[in-house]
């Protein structure tokens, strides 16, 4: 068998074998045209020179060689199984401004001029973000803590401190003072109908 | 004529006698004695039902073994082919299926309606007895056909495998949406601006009970089927108004009016009505 | 980017994924290249080519490409496992034909052309397999569920759509053989050709 012939068989059976693939197993595979270990080893060094500008590269580990994609690719390779981003939720932004504006402030605080119970989820969220952190715990019964914001989120919204925030009245004037923006919250569709949408249209495709 | 009496006695003699008369008797190999006809050894009669998709398969296989014209059937030869195969089985207590007899009163009905002479009905032209049979024979065949093309159709690991490599890490999170400081803002306003009315109403507001809470949430629900869980409560009634709305959806839960839906841990919450239209 | 790095991406991609990849999926993924479809399917076309002395190609089915191994080398991939390529009765595939040329089709359907009873087993086995999938009720008694394909049975048998279905042979009419037996027209325009026809109009359009 020519070696060209043998590369692509070897190159053929490292993809479709889904596990790291022995030399070993590979001398079964050409039991008849009787190659020898020395024959496959060199079949695959061979194979893994010819990788050198591509997207792969052959490795060998514990159980035998395998293909695998390069490091340096990795970032595309993530792109496969990224999420796209969902929209905060207005509970969440306002929990936000409610932590940036009136730190240190607990949940039951934020709970009192929301009106309503602020779910562990936007909690978490926003910790998960990095965007508020427990300052320390309130010193009444239950011991609740107390939320702040962190650098990231000062960071993330190109502030140096808390001071850059709006005022209050500054606030007020927000729409005398940007009107050409269009501030007023979109009205917001309904995730349920956007979700039925997609589906519609998937199913046209 | 293939299925001459002689064929007949041979194999019902088989089957009555089959442990004293085995196949040996006609030189070791009976069956080949008999090329034309309908003759099949009985032990091998499970593994050919099994062979056969059905009457329109076994007819077809009666057909084409005889290189007859599928258009131009010999109506009576195949329909005493056939019930001769079926007659066969029954002695082998086989359960037939259903769909053989059928088959078999279909061939007896064709057969009679050839062998009677044409009523010139008025008005109505007579269509050739065997017309529906052809049809339905040609139209399976076109199907078996396509089953054998569908087989032999590349497909995965028999003819092609999918390829796949390793890859270091497949863990992927989930990117933050963006957020704009004015939404912060707005969202802040809001929420104050809703804190200011909520104490300008407080004296004013009536103590809500849940089954007023009821009330009004069946009224929403007549209206919309699907509604999130969320819009449901109203901000401005305060505490007490949010507990005497979640207790009225509670009660309504119970009541089996609604039902609630989320699809992803943390996800959305849906409400549904359960209530169907007769009901209203 | 270089011709050559895209077309490492889309390599180590299609071979990172573990399921075909649309051409809308790489669009996403080269999102800050801003690349165009035109650009990506040049890239998968070079990259077909590349493959033509090599033991694998590049294949468009149902859900996108994918990378897959030459028919005639698979002979040595199957050497790898034990196990002997499933065959499949010919109950289920007669069901499967029908289904795939008469969609959207029920089970009574079904049972009409092939001359006895469909065996749930058969129904629920195309179901787990993600062959055929329901694709809506027919509006008369007992409320049928109407069967169609999905793309994972094309992708199974190498196909891109419906349309890569081997043709169905044609129905002779007995008339034309026969004339002098006055028979009554039957010609029946087949329901699969005319879906085909509707469907190639529209995708025309």
């Amino acid at each position: 068998m020519e070696t060209k012939q043998i590369k692509n068989i070897i190159e053929a059976v490292l993809l479709a074998a889904g596990e790291p693939v022995t030399i070993k197993r590979f001398k079964t595979i050409f039991a008849q045209s009787e190659l020898t270990h020395t024959d496959i080893a060199k079949a695959l060094e061979s194979l893994a020179d010819d990788f050198h500008d591509r997207g792969i590269e052959l490795k060998e580990v514990a159980s035998g060689f395998r293909l695998q994609t390069k490091q340096n690719l990795q970032p595309w390779i993530t792109k496969l199984w990224e999420e796209k981003p969902k929209k905060y939720t207005r509970a969440l932004l306002e929990t936000i401004a409610l932590v940036a504006y009136r730190q240190p402030v607990t949940r039951g605080e934020i709970e009192e001029v929301r009106g309503v119970a602020v779910s562990s989820y936007i909690i978490r969220t926003l910790m998960d973000r990095d965007w508020i952190r427990v300052l320390g715990y309130r010193d009444v019964p239950g011991k609740p803590a107390m939320f702040g914001t962190t650098k990231e989120f000062l960071d993330y919204f190109n502030m140096k401190s808390l001071q850059d925030l709006p005022t209050l009245a500054e606030i007020k004037d927000i729409e005398t003072i940007m009107p050409e923006l269009d501030l007023e919250p979109k009205p917001k569709e309904d995730a349920f109908q956007q979700q039925f949408k997609n589906e519609n249209k998937s199913e046209e495709e | 004529m293939s299925n001459t009496p002689t064929t007949k006695k041979h194999i019902a003699n088989k089957v009555a006698v089959q442990a004293e008369m085995p196949f040996a008797l006609v030189e070791g190999q009976p069956y080949t004695q008999m090329p034309t006809d309908l003759y099949i050894p009985p032990d091998a009669l499970e593994v050919i039902l099994e062979a056969f998709e059905g009457p329109l398969d076994l007819l077809l296989y009666l057909i084409r073994r005889q290189n007859l014209n599928i258009l131009d059937i010999p109506i009576n030869e195949i329909t005493n082919q056939y019930i001769e195969y079926i007659n066969l089985l029954g002695e082998m207590n086989f359960e037939l299926a259903a769909e053989y007899l059928v088959m078999a009163a279909m061939l007896a009905e064709i057969k009679s309606r050839m062998l009677l002479p044409k009523i010139e009905a008025e008005g109505e032209e007579e269509q050739d007895p065997r017309a529906e049979l052809v049809r339905r024979l040609q139209e399976y065949e076109r199907f078996k056909s396509a089953a054998q093309d569908i087989d032999e159709l590349p497909r995965e690991v028999r003819d092609y495998s999918v390829l796949s490599a390793h890859v270091e890490s497949k863990k992927s999170f989930a990117i933050p949406p963006e957020v704009d400081m004015r939404d912060i803002i707005m969202a802040f306003k809001d929420v104050l601006a809703r804190a200011d009315l909520k104490i300008s109403h407080e004296i004013e507001r009536e103590p809500l009970s849940v089954r007023d809470k009821m009330t009004h949430l069946l009224d929403v629900i007549r209206e919309k089927k699907f509604f999130t869980f969320e819009s449901l409560f109203n901000v401005h009634e305060g505490r007490q108004g949010v507990v005497v709305t979640f207790l009225a959806v509670l009660e309504l839960l119970k009541a089996q009016v609604l039902d609630i839906t989320q699809k992803e841990n943390y996800g959305q919450i849906y409400i549904k009505s359960l209530a169907t239209e007769g009901e209203e």
